[in-house]
């Protein structure tokens, strides 16, 4: 067991590296500068919101009205759950226990599974309702309401492209996951080797991190909820 | 100046100068900067070249120098922002009384309306010596409105107002450009503007063949579009009283105060919940796509007649001493 | 060991494997290099071809050589290929990636395989973008100003944004590679304040790519989905902001500016101190005033917006901060200068070259504060004075150092010298053509001729004229490197490994340098630039 | 900390599920309180919750407690010029027709 160890992490090691600490070390600052990046990919985004909300208040906070708020709540807690089981997924990396590992990531899977089929009924409704931006896009709720049907439209173009962007980073993140799995079940990752968990691992909690800024914004704006 | 090849532009209004006099500051400290660096650099690389000096010394740094190659061009800079500012804020507050013409740019070309109502296309007249002040709009993309002989130049937005503003100071014809690439026609997008002696524009805007002023034909249009059946001039309708509204600040529904300028009566008729005014409901609809940029203008002008004493007023009521009833 | 005679040819880079798929499929850093040159060469000559075109349609007043719509589209491809696809992978994806790892000491950059992934990227969006500019071009202009490029243009508008998108995230590993590169791959002993400049400003710029890239990109995205699916957020007719879009695009690329300029400078420290024989004045200075740049850069992006209708609370802000990136860019002159006094010179053509660009640079940087002077810059910007600026910074700057740096390590890359006689020359057509072709813009500018006019009055016809006749002179000294730099690859004189007798580690490992780098890892003991304890002899050049 | 300096610190489970626990209370916190009518103070309030979440997840499940200097740095880092992008922004938003009083 231990000398199989030594020969997955040798096998490992790349030829530029002058150990197996430098290589991880390397890895994990290289993927939180890609965060870094990310971070500012959706800071784009909610520089977009903030501009938008400050400007059409009203129209933000009708648009938000159609929001389905529990199912945005359960969606909440499951990716706060899959993170869970994401780091103790990664703590089982750590400390060598590779099957329960790789039942935990599973499980994690499940749970980003289950956010993006909850998440695939909220954009049916929104669909179905005319509430995807466009030339089909339909507010009737504007008039009573006293706003422009326009601006409603540009809460539902943010919705749209943050809650979007999220999903596409929340399925790349699944496929993540089940390579590390396939990987783990094939023995790659050991205590002394473990950094594409670890990485995956941090790529997972920041989409988790994400959405806990997006149910906020664009569920909780006002009040005033709808049935 | 050689008339085939000019080499700066006529200064022909007043805040000319004023730009020219902090360009020249500029172009000289640039040019004492780079002479400076060109000569070091020449002197240096002369005095020390291998064949001259084949052992270089061993200098560390100094940081009584970086200190003052830091500072000083930070102290000269700072002159550069104050001047710099002054010259802006002038450029961005249009003097009171100006004489208005209201521009709306369009892929490609340039139409003016005055408030008297004349009208005309890629062609501006103005008289010399007053302060005229451009509110202008597009229909398309952004354009700009550039006049090089006044220094002056400001985007044309769709959606809104912005403005700008000079003060002829010559007669002559001058050229106006559009500064912000607009499309396929970008470089066609030009005109002239003619500043004249006021007798002359007396003239020319007698031969105009204008149908009755801005502010008159937007009254007609206010009574057209049935605005006038809520907008009373008195104190019971349901919408607000414009009577004395512009430039005032109105406070609104939810708590904010606004200043009513020309963007916000814009964004009054062309969306009207944005800013509800506080008392009222939110009952007025949209004129989006009922009214042309002209139309539109000629609403601005008619609404900003309300508030002007005696001669302009066209509304035909006594100006109310008080202030309006949405405050 | 750089004397000694090899009879059986020692291993190289270059010749450890020869077939395409050696190429096509290596993590080399330095075959990587060698791979993005070849790539950003040739998009080079298309913007140049594009650009004379330009020069061409303006010797007359009329827009008499190409029809309206065609000129739109030759400025708006010269900008977006000299930009995005030329000078933002220049200095750092060619010369970066040969360099870094071998002045940091270290086998290679930390993520090699995502390095050759970058170049796969890039040319994924440079073939969208030329792909785009064949099926009939794009008209925005590069900057893709709302709702002109959202709603109005006719043009293959979406295919050349997915362009410079996806080569953003060839930008944006790259940056990333660089960072930890330098964070973690340095060879013992090689401290920050060891680290030759080039890294330093590498690592500036490596900065802005990874925090400004990424908004370019989403905003990008946002203008394409705006263009398929009008979902309102840059159009004005559907409620949305057009200035929104020019606050996200100028958060990037005010600040790309500087990842352009800044590996330019890094080069110019690199070259200023070997040919003057001499520890750069003030290396501190130095080092801290690309961060500072970096940083800065950041906080100054509206002053591209200052006529554009912002408040004029935030063009106040802005143009005070403007002034704050101009100090560090000075204090880099003047200790370049400084490092001059007391040197012993040589004037090879690399120095000729870093002589250009301090005064090059000088002029572009000074007209910058011309740009963030509000009161001027309403008159000067959107005219041909912004375009003179951005051109002495980017060719009179950028472009020389990167040529700078070409001339100086080709010996290394190849292991070949080039024909210092015609490289003077060239650099000579570079620096006489380059002012020629741009500095009667400056006048034109003030005089108020407007960017991207495809017919102008006939007044400005003299300048123009003058700076076409520029343009061709500066053809001449581009078209001539690319000969001789060839010609030398067969019949250039073999260089050794330190033909200028430099200080830094790449020239410790033989030219070109082995698959590995190094033999044995270096450790490093001397501050950078230790030109003082370099023993002052030439070293034989040739067999 | 530990003997093996090599390893990188392993935090007890007991943590990672008192800081899922913490941040499902803050979940169910977020959607009571926006439910009250605070006026302004929903979203400042909301944004304070979530910023506490995202600091939990960070700082454990991301390791970032216990990782190097550097990391943090990179992290705040990302951070302050999001900052920046916001505010620099807002500062044309917020002060547009703040200075419309003629000259004279």
């Amino acid at each position: 067991m231990a000398t199989s160890d030594i020969e997955i992490a040798e096998h490992a090691l790349q030829h530029h590296f002058a150990s197996m600490d430098q290589q991880r070390e390397t890895a994990t600052f290289g993927m939180w500068l890609f965060l870094v990046t990310e971070i500012m990919f959706f800071g784009g985004l909610f520089c977009a919101y903030l501009v938008y909300r400050a400007t059409y208040y009203e129209a933000f906070v009708e648009g938000s009205q159609t929001m389905n708020i529990w199912l945005g709540a359960t969606n909440t807690a499951v990716l706060i759950c899959s993170s869970l089981t994401m780091a103790l997924g990664v703590r089982c990396a750590q400390t060598d226990k590779r099957k329960m590992m790789i039942v935990l990531l599973i499980i994690t899977m499940l749970f980003g599974l289950a956010f993006l089929g909850i998440k695939a009924v909220e954009y049916h409704e929104h669909w179905t309702n005319h509430q995807f931006p466009g030339s089909n896009f339909q507010f009737p709720e504007a008039e009573a309401a006293g706003v422009n049907p326009q601006n409603v439209q540009i809460y539902f173009s943010l919705y749209w492209a943050m809650t979007g962007l999220h999903a596409l980073h929340m399925v790349i993140g699944v496929a993540l996951v089940a390579w590390i799995v396939i990987a783990g079940a094939r023995g790659l990752y050991s205590a002394d080797y473990y950094a594409p968990v670890e990485n995956v691992g941090l790529y997972w909690h920041f989409v988790d991190l994400v959405w806990i800024y997006l149910f906020p914004l664009l569920y909780l704006i006002s009040k005033k909820h709808g049935g | 100046m050689w008339k085939n090849l000019p080499l700066f532009p006529e200064q022909a209004s007043s805040l000319a100068a004023q730009v020219d006099g902090l360009y020249f500051f500029l172009v000289a400290v640039s040019a004492f900067f780079t002479l400076l660096i060109f000569v070091l650099v020449f002197v240096f690389a002369v005095k020390y070249r291998k064949s001259a000096h084949p052992k270089a010394e061993h200098i560390e740094g100094s940081l009584p120098l970086e200190l003052t190659w830091t500072l000083i061009p930070l102290g000269i800079t700072m002159i550069f922002f104050a001047w710099g500012a002054l010259i802006y804020f002038q450029e961005a507050r249009p003097p009171r009384g100006a004489m208005e013409v209201y521009a709306v740019g369009k892929q490609w070309m340039w139409k003016f309306e005055h408030e008297t109502g004349q009208r005309e296309i890629n062609a501006l007249h103005v008289p010399v010596n007053r302060d005229i002040k451009m509110i202008m709009s597009s229909q398309d993309v952004i354009h700009s409105f550039f006049v090089p002989a006044f220094r002056i130049k400001a985007d044309v937005l769709p959606g809104r107002y912005t403005s700008t503003w000079f003060h002829p100071t010559k007669t002559g014809t001058y050229h106006l450009f559009c500064a912000e690439y607009c499309g396929t026609e970008h470089s066609g997008m030009i005109g002239e503007v003619v500043v004249m002696e006021p007798a002359a524009y007396q003239a020319w805007l007698a031969n105009g063949g204008a149908t009755g002023t801005m502010a008159a034909n937007g009254k007609e249009l206010f009574t057209q579009l049935g605005c006038a059946t809520c907008h009373r001039l008195d104190t019971q309708g349901r919408g607000p009283n414009l009577m004395g509204l512009f430039g005032k600040s109105v406070q609104l529904e939810d708590g904010r105060t606004v200043r009513a300028d020309e963007n916000y009566i814009r964004e009054s008729i062309l969306n009207p919940q944005a800013k509800i005014v506080a008392g009222f409901k939110p009952i007025m609809p949209t004129f989006q796509g009922q009214v042309t940029e002209e139309s539109l203008g000629a609403l601005v002008s008619y609404v900003k007649s309300l508030s002007q004493p005696q001669q302009k007023a066209e509304g035909g009521a006594p100006q109310p001493a008080a202030a309006n009833e949405s405050n | 060991m750089a004397t000694a005679v090899q009879t059986v040819e020692r291993e190289t880079y270059l010749n450890n494997g020869y077939g395409l798929k050696s190429w096509l499929l290596t993590k080399d850093h330095k075959r990587i290099a060698i791979l993005y040159l070849i790539s950003i060469t040739g998009m080079f000559f298309v913007g140049g071809f594009f650009a004379m075109l330009i020069r061409l349609e303006l010797l007359t007043p009329a827009g008499d050589l190409v029809s309206s719509d065609t000129y739109n589209k030759l400025f708006t491809m010269h900008g977006i290929s000299m930009i995005f696809f030329f000078l933002i992978p220049s200095v750092p994806a060619v010369l970066g990636n040969f360099c870094i790892p071998l002045m940091v000491g270290a086998k290679d950059l930390a993520f090699p395989r995502l390095n050759l992934a970058t170049w796969y990227i890039f040319n994924i969006g440079a073939a969208f973008a030329l792909v785009s500019m064949i099926w009939g071009g794009v008209d925005t202009g590069w900057t893709f100003y709302t709702p002109f490029s959202t709603t109005y243009s006719n043009t293959h508008v979406v295919g050349t944004a997915l362009g410079v998108f996806i080569a953003g995230f060839a930008s944006i590993f790259t940056g990333l590679n660089f960072i930890v590169t330098i964070h973690r791959m340095r060879a013992p002993g090689m401290t920050w304040t060891r680290l030759p400049l080039f890294c330093w400003s590498n690592y500036a710029a490596s900065i802005i790519m990874v925090l400004g890239t990424p908004v370019i990109a989403i905003t990008i995205l946002l203008v394409a989905l705006e263009r398929l699916l009008h979902i309102g957020v840059f159009n004005p007719a559907l409620g949305g902001d057009p200035l929104l879009f020019q606050h996200l695009f100028w958060f990037y690329s005010h600040p790309a500016v500087y990842i352009m300029i800044l590996p330019g400078m890094g080069v110019i420290s690199e070259i200023v101190t070997c040919f003057a024989r001499k520890r750069v004045f003030g290396y501190e200075f130095v080092a801290l005033a690309s961060i500072a740049i970096a940083v800065l850069g950041f906080l100054v992006w509206a002053h591209h917006m200052f006529v554009a209708g912002i408040s004029v609370y935030a063009a106040l802000v802005f143009s005070l901060l403007s002034y704050l990136v101009a100090i560090p860019s000075a204090v880099k002159i003047f200790n370049w200068t400084a490092t001059l006094y007391k040197g012993s010179i040589r004037y090879d053509t690399p120095m000729l070259y870093a002589f250009g660009f301090i005064g090059l640079f000088t002029i572009g940087g000074l007209t910058g504060v011309f740009l963030a002077s509000l009161g001027v810059d309403v008159h000067v910007t959107d005219t041909y004075f912004v375009v003179a600026h951005f051109h002495y910074v980017m060719v009179g700057g950028m472009v020389l150092a990167y040529m700078a740096g070409l001339h100086f390590w080709w010996p290394k890359i190849t292991g070949k010298m080039y024909p210092e006689g015609w490289a003077k020359l060239s650099a000579l057509f570079v620096f006489v053509g380059f002012n020629l072709t741009f500095f009667p813009q400056f006048i034109l500018g003030y005089m108020g001729m407007p960017r991207r006019y495809h017919a102008y009055p006939p007044e400005f016809q003299v300048l123009n004229v003058l700076s076409t006749a520029g343009a061709s002179v500066l053809a001449v000294g581009y078209v001539l490197p690319m000969i001789y730099f060839m010609w030398s690859l067969r019949y250039g004189e073999d260089a050794g490994p330190n033909p200028w007798n430099a200080v830094g580690l790449e020239w410790m490992t033989p030219s070109p340098p082995p698959t590995h780098n190094f033999d044995e890892t270096p450790v490093v003991t001397w501050e950078a630039y230790d030109y003082e304890h370099q023993p002052e002899q030439e070293v034989p050049v040739g067999h | 900390m530990s003997s093996e300096e090599h390893r990188q610190h392993v935090i007890p489970a007991s943590i990672y599920v008192g800081i899922w626990a913490t941040l499902m209370f803050f979940t169910g916190l977020t959607v009571f309180v926006s439910f009250i009518e605070l006026h302004n103070w929903n979203i400042v309030l909301a944004l304070v919750i979530a910023t506490i979440k995202a600091t939990l997840v960070v700082l454990f499940f991301m390791h970032l407690y216990y990782s190097s200097k550097l990391t943090k740095v990179t992290v705040i880092a990302a951070v302050f010029f999001l900052f920046l992008l916001l505010a620099l922004s807002m500062t044309d938003y917020l002060t547009r027709g703040w200075l419309t009083n003629p000259m004279h």
